[in-house]
């Protein structure tokens, strides 16, 4: 399938820095302190510098074939049936994550904004607007992007400005209380959530105009920015609820953001880190839903994506429905599966991708000389 | 044309399957509770909660309804408590707007960790409401005082809690998450507001308690329930409590009298802030602390013959005080250490952040080590002002 | 609730569906018509009976031997 | 579904009456009794014999439609020259031929004529106002124009007032529209082609643009989107409006209509293309993006600070407008949390005894709101005044003091209505009016998560529009960085230096003028002076 929508340097990267700060500000802060208690902070701090590795590694790989998509690549590099194996492989991966994040929107509406309401009628609303924006195009999508972004940085700033009166530097000690192992896990946890699914992004490289190397800076700046988002919300939750508290609530940037008492008028701020993180989250959904379609099409040969829309999106609708049971089956499949599995689609297949991309590349000049 | 036509169609289905209004409450279905009290019953919890009569809170004129009414309800636990409420309240019980929650002594006394759990984990309360133990009274009776001037008596309570905090340093403000984090931490035990009843409190519930002048029965905010992990051991008196804050570096606003040199006149300081400083080591299994407590006051009132102009007579002004609140500190000190044997102040707490490795070592025997503590309690003053005149009227 | 479903599956399958081979994708259409049953299907079964096994317990089966095999040729 | 859709299927036209293309007939008997017949003998049409030599050998006869035409003109410049004048001047009238050329080039002194020879232009002509002269033995005629009927003076407009700023505004006549654009705009390359549409009306539409400025693209859309239109009527810049923009089924109008000239006159500078349509007052001006019709033409005569303060107040209000009463049903029926304790138990006891739920209490209330306004526009002056009483007492106190609906609901609701007044734009204040109930409904349901959601909703589709290639939310989105001078803000106009960037506009220059600096010596003079 052709992708005919372009998309510039600057949209690409808010939907990067949106897509890192998605599910990340909300439930990161709460497992990081879990792992890696006060030190959490220094695990956040850490896994930039591993995002930013990784992040290269993606952009080299979007340069190595810059009108090959991700999924057109692997047929490149691997033959048509092992690419397609692994586009597959992809697609099922974003699947999952659509369906996953799906859920997490499902259960943080229901635990923190109106309970009593069924996660299927949730859900179901939510798809709506996914498939309705899928159906506009990337086009609509990225330029909705360009509204909200800059309402979603600026609602985020807000709570991080007013919880800095009641931060409490003395949670953060003693500085290096963990060993450095649980240190780097809890930033290989951070990493899994907010960096690896950031492959899938990259199907969409070859419809960015133009990315030259000031757009490869830019991208790198935006991908900076989110982490440094992340890793402020990691420290200041901390530091105003004490590593304990964090891990112990499920979404601790909301409860943070209930504590702040800056004016009367301000009081009740935590519904902006709701709707902040419902904006951002809307997109990282659209991504994984997205990007699985594109493979769709891939695999199956379609000239457009969109006449799949619809069945596909109820199909997450019921897959999101049934795939976290409960949600203690949720954190422990977070910290257990999900880190490995996004390891694999993050870091190995992109190596094995660029290995298998290079050799093919070689045996074709030899053959042609 | 037709396409549009049904595509409306099926939103109107998706909204038939979508509508119901799950988590809708309408707002006079609701019985809005401001306080909850939390007693210790035969089996479980008893747990009254003051409920808002809006249209007399809101009322323009003088009615003999009063403004809040109380229910009591038991349960085994405090949500099955809660619950039964449904039974007695007329609407249903909307707790977000909660401002105090006031634990009975003598449940206390026997541990609140199973009432906390559910005060974090429901998510209709939010975490800005205050913790606090009736001293010598049930829960219920707390609640059923009527408070002149403010026709809400929790949010009477609520605000003399924050006032008693501010401006005379006798309690301190505990609210939920300050309440579960000393609970976690570790060499930190936790503490609790005390506030208590003077007077009658058969006349106290009813209307003819806001119709004096001179209420029969008053609630009060003052001294702190030390803590031993979820159990209150005992209680930190009035002086004591505010030598506790001056520990722990919270008094913004307070008041210090001294004598004059003979007769039993005083000269009174208003404390402006408060700074403290706790450095801690152990050496040889024996930890030991230091704690530097600056404090900034200005002169209220002298009633002493004091040439107050004189730098002398403030540097002698600023020894006494000194001497005063290292006093006060000292005598909390005593009560944390001997009597109560319980580290509110978070002295093993500091151990853990600044000298981990030594922490780890001694953590296991820390309810031992704590009594025998060394602690020392420097203080510095400085006057920095002595109000609209210097010398008192008394100086000729 | 279950007729419901399946009747709002099935009208939206139908303006979708048409309006696809209306515009002549005909290999898109057969393979939207292919996720629609698969999609009316799935709710169904749900909707019948809730205890559905969560597919990520299988992706855990699978990923969990890999996670292993990578740590100890890591550790090697 | 396939019966439902039947009803809305296009019935294919049929074509009838049309009065054939054929050549005019010689005898002028002939020609003035066809004419009757066609006209259906209707007595405003006017039929003047006479003739015109010495001989009386030249019979002539003048057609008019009585009240289309300024009749002065018709007796000074026609009858008077071919009566009399002719007689003076003793022109020769001889043959035939001759006395037709020296007719048109030395006797009718009227200022604009034409010639014709097919039957179907004698009735454009004489419906249109002109005279046509016709000569017996003649297979052609001439058509003088002598337009001049009552038409309504430039007045202020009535439907977008300003304080400071020209008030004149569009009539209903084309010509003076576009005269009041050619007075405000000296350029040659404004340039304006008229074309009739509508087989009936014959409704002139002119496009004005101006070369040089104007997208081409964008000019040649215009025109092929006008050429499809094959309506029997046009009686307003309405029907075009609808049968050009780019998306009929959208609550936002993606063309922007007006009554001011200024307006027009900005647009076009900016690189729009105008539409004028004969019979209205209202111009339409294309591409509409989103943010237009958020600016005010005052914007650009006050000073900028404020033109910028009440922009910013303008899209508060539009926010006000769209979210007030779903925002007031979702706090009060499913966040009641977030209410302070003081008002909510306010509002609590001002709900005691009101026996609908929150949600259709706002929902009377806004119906009721919006019939009284219809009732407001559309009843004759003299009643106008007695409904806003009625409304008033009914929106207000009785309603309230019957317990029927809460004080709260009432300030909701005027708090909408006042902020659905302050837009610019009529008809952005429709989209919202509409849209607002969709917000009312979702906010029943899923309380705030349903607004963020119809947010969303309402920012895809918005960013999906696009009004003549132009997408419809830029310079928003797609961000342009350099139009945002002009968008929320409004920089004072030495700091609009480029033109809004549609597409593939050329000529983006406007001006290159520095900061106004006065020099400080002349500053000091100054006051020495005084």
């Amino acid at each position: 399938m052709r992708m005919d929508e372009k998309i510039n340097v600057r949209q690409f990267t808010l939907l990067l820095t949106l897509f890192t700060i998605g599910t990340s500000v909300l439930i990161t802060p709460s497992q990081l302190a879990t792992l890696a208690k006060e030190s959490a902070w220094i695990a956040a701090s850490m896994s930039v510098f591993g995002g930013l590795l990784v992040l290269l590694l993606y952009l080299f790989i979007g340069h190595l074939q810059p009108h090959l998509n991700l999924f057109q690549h692997n047929e490149y590099a691997f033959g048509k049936w092992l690419g397609k194996l692994f586009t597959l492989i992809i697609v099922l991966f974003s699947l999952i994550g659509a369906s996953t994040v799906l859920w997490t929107v499902g259960d943080f509406v229901i635990v923190q904004v109106i309970p009593e309401t069924p996660l299927a009628a949730i859900c179901i609303l939510f798809m709506t607007i996914i498939v309705y924006g899928t159906k506009l195009g990337i086009e609509t999508i990225v330029k909705t992007v360009e509204i909200f972004f800059p309402w979603i940085i600026m609602l985020l700033t807000i709570i991080v400005l007013f919880s800095i009166p009641s931060m409490d530097i003395k949670q953060l000690q003693p500085l290096w209380g963990q060993p450095i192992s649980k240190v780097v896990e809890a930033s290989i946890y951070e990493l899994s959530i907010s960096t690896f699914p950031l492959i899938l992004l990259f199907v969409l490289y070859p419809s960015v105009l133009n990315p030259d190397s000031k757009g490869t800076r830019s991208i790198l700046l935006g991908y900076l920015f989110a982490e440094f988002l992340i890793m402020s919300i990691t420290v200041i939750a901390i530091s105003v609820l004490g590593y304990k508290l964090t891990s112990h609530y499920v979404y601790p940037t909301y409860v943070m953001a209930e504590r702040i008492e800056f004016i009367v008028l301000l009081d009740r701020l935590e519904v902006v880190i709701a709707i902040s993180w419902i904006l951002s989250i809307f997109f990282k959904l659209f991504i994984y839903f997205y990007i699985s379609l594109i493979g769709i099409s891939q695999l199956l040969g379609l000239k457009h994506y969109r006449p799949v829309t619809i069945p596909m999106g109820i199909i997450v609708i019921g897959l999101a429905l049934i795939i976290y049971p409960d949600s203690i089956f949720a954190g422990k499949w977070n910290k257990e599966t999900w880190v490995p599995l996004s390891i694999i689609i993050g870091v190995v297949y992109p190596i094995v991708l660029l290995c298998g991309s290079k050799i093919k590349s070689i045996l074709r000049r030899n053959h042609r000389g | 044309m037709n396409r549009v036509i049904t595509k409306i169609i099926v939103l109107f289905l998706l909204l038939a399957t979508l509508s119901g209004c799950w988590s809708k409450k309408e707002l006079d279905n609701l019985a809005i509770v401001t306080g909850i009290g939390i007693d210790k019953a035969e089996e479980g919890y008893e747990v009254s909660v003051q409920i808002i009569n809006p249209a007399e809170v809101a009322a323009k004129q003088l009615t003999t309804r009063t403004a809040v009414s109380s229910y009591t309800a038991s349960g085994k636990s405090l949500f099955d408590a809660i619950r039964n409420l449904i039974e007695v309240t007329p609407r249903k019980v909307y707790l977000s707007h909660t401002r105090i929650v006031i634990f009975s002594e003598e449940l206390a006394k026997e541990g609140i960790s199973d009432t906390i759990d559910f005060l974090v984990r429901d998510h209709e309360l939010r975490t800005d409401f205050y913790l606090a133990i009736a001293k010598g009274y049930s829960a219920k009776q707390m609640l059923n005082i009527l408070t002149p001037l403010d026709k809400i008596p929790a949010s009477k309570m609520y605000a003399m809690i924050d006032n008693s905090e501010r401006y005379l340093a006798q309690t301190r403000t505990v609210k939920i998450q300050k309440f579960t984090a000393d609970l976690l931490l570790e060499g930190q035990q936790p503490f609790l507001t005390g506030i208590y009843i003077q007077g009658s409190t058969d006349i106290g519930n009813s209307i003819e308690n806001v119709e004096r002048v001179d209420s029969p029965a008053k609630i009060l905010a003052d001294h702190i329930g030390a803590m031993k992990g979820d159990q209150l051991i005992g209680w930190l008196e009035h002086k004591e409590s505010k030598g506790f804050n001056y520990l722990t570096g919270k008094v913004k606003n307070s008041t210090e009298i001294i004598p004059c040199k003979d007769d039993d006149k005083y000269t009174s300081f208003e404390i402006i802030s408060t700074d403290k400083k706790i450095k801690g080591k152990v050496k040889d299994g024996k930890p030991t602390f230091t704690i530097d407590i600056k404090v900034r006051a200005n002169v209220a009132q002298s009633d002493c013959e004091l040439k107050i102009s004189n730098p002398k007579t403030l540097d002698k002004l600023e020894k006494d005080l000194n001497k005063e609140i290292s006093d006060t500190a000292s005598l909390t000190l005593e009560a944390i250490q001997k009597d109560l044997q319980t580290d509110i102040v978070g002295f093993g707490e500091l151990l853990h952040r600044t000298k981990n490795k030594d922490w780890q070592k001694i953590k296991g025997q820390w309810d031992e080590l704590f009594p025998e503590a060394d602690i020392k309690v420097n203080v510095q003053t400085k006057i920095k002002r002595t109000g609209t005149i210097t010398d008192s009227f008394k100086e000729k | 609730m279950l007729f419901l479903l399946i009747i709002t599956i099935m009208i939206v399958a139908w303006i979708d569906l048409s309006s696809i081979f209306r515009e002549r994708y005909i290999k898109e259409g057969f393979f939207s018509l292919g996720f629609y049953i698969i999609a009316l299907a799935f709710s169904i079964y749900l909707q019948m009976n809730g205890k559905v096994p969560t597919p990520l317990k299988g992706v855990t089966v699978i990923v969990k031997p890999i996670t292993k095999g990578v740590l100890s040729i890591l550790q090697l | 579904m396939f019966k439902l859709s039947s009803l809305f299927k296009k019935q294919p036209v049929n074509k009838q009456n049309n009065i054939p293309s054929q050549n005019l007939n010689a005898s002028l008997q002939d020609t003035i009794q066809d004419v009757k017949q066609t006209l259906g003998d209707s007595n405003d049409i006017v039929y003047r014999p006479f003739h015109a030599s010495y001989d009386g050998s030249l019979s002539m006869a003048l057609i008019f439609t009585d009240g289309l035409v300024d009749k002065n003109v018709i007796q000074d410049f026609i009858l008077r020259t071919l009566m009399i004048d002719i007689r003076k001047a003793n022109v020769e009238l001889s043959s035939k031929e001759n006395s037709y050329q020296t007719l048109k080039e030395h006797s009718l002194t009227a200022g604009e004529m034409s010639e014709f020879n097919t039957v179907d232009k004698l009735y454009e002509h004489i419906l249109s106002g002109d005279t046509v002269i016709l000569i017996d033995g003649y297979e052609k005629a001439f058509a003088v124009d002598t337009k001049g009927w009552k038409q309504r003076g430039v007045e202020e407009p009535s439907s977008q007032t300003s304080v400071r700023g020209p008030k004149d505004g569009f009539t209903e006549t084309i010509r003076t529209n576009t005269a009041l654009l050619r007075r405000k705009i000296k350029d040659p390359n404004l340039w304006i082609k008229t074309k009739a549409i509508g087989k009936r009306t014959k409704t002139d539409v002119s496009i004005a643009y101006i070369n040089g400025i104007a997208d081409p693209k964008i000019v040649k859309e215009v025109y092929r989107r006008l050429d499809k239109i094959n309506t029997d009527a046009i009686l307003d810049s309405g029907y075009i409006e609808e049968f050009i923009q780019d998306k009929t089924y959208t609550p936002f109008p993606t063309i922007y209509n007006t009554e001011r000239p200024d307006i027009i006159a900005a647009g076009l500078l900016e690189g729009r293309v105008a539409i004028l349509v004969d019979g209205t007052p209202f111009v339409l001006l294309v591409p509409a993006l989103f943010i237009q019709f958020f600016q005010a033409s005052e914007d650009y005569y006050q000073r900028a600070d404020f033109a910028t303060f009440i922009r910013l107040v303008r899209y508060l209000a539009f926010f006000l407008s769209l979210l007030t009463p779903s925002a007031y049903i979702a706090l009060t029926t499913f966040h009641q949390e977030m209410i302070p304790t003081d008002l909510l138990v306010s509002l609590s006891s001002q709900r005691e005894g009101v026996p609908f739920p929150a949600f259709v209490e706002a929902l009377i209330m806004e119906l009721t709101f919006e019939i009284l306004r219809e009732a407001g526009i559309r009843m004759p002056r003299a009643v106008g005044s007695a409904i806003s009483i009625v409304g008033a007492l009914v929106l207000g106190q009785a309603a309230v003091e019957a317990g029927l609906v809460s004080s709260a609901m009432v300030i909701v609701v005027s708090l909408t209505a006042i902020s659905s007044f302050v837009s610019p734009s009529f008809n952005m204040a429709i989209s919202v009016r509409m849209l607002r109930f969709g917000f009312m409904i979702l906010a029943a349901t899923f309380g705030l998560f349903g607004i963020l959601i119809g947010l969303i909703i309402m920012i895809l589709h918005l960013t999906s529009l696009r009004s003549f290639g132009v997408p419809y939310l830029s310079p928003m989105a797609p961000f342009i960085p350099k139009d945002q001078k002009d968008v929320m803000l409004r920089f004072p106009h030495w700091g609009l230096f480029s033109r809004p960037r549609l597409i593939n506009q050329q000529n983006v220059d406007r001006e290159d003028t520095e900061a106004p600096k006065p020099s400080r010596r002349e500053a000091e003079n100054q006051s020495v002076k005084d």
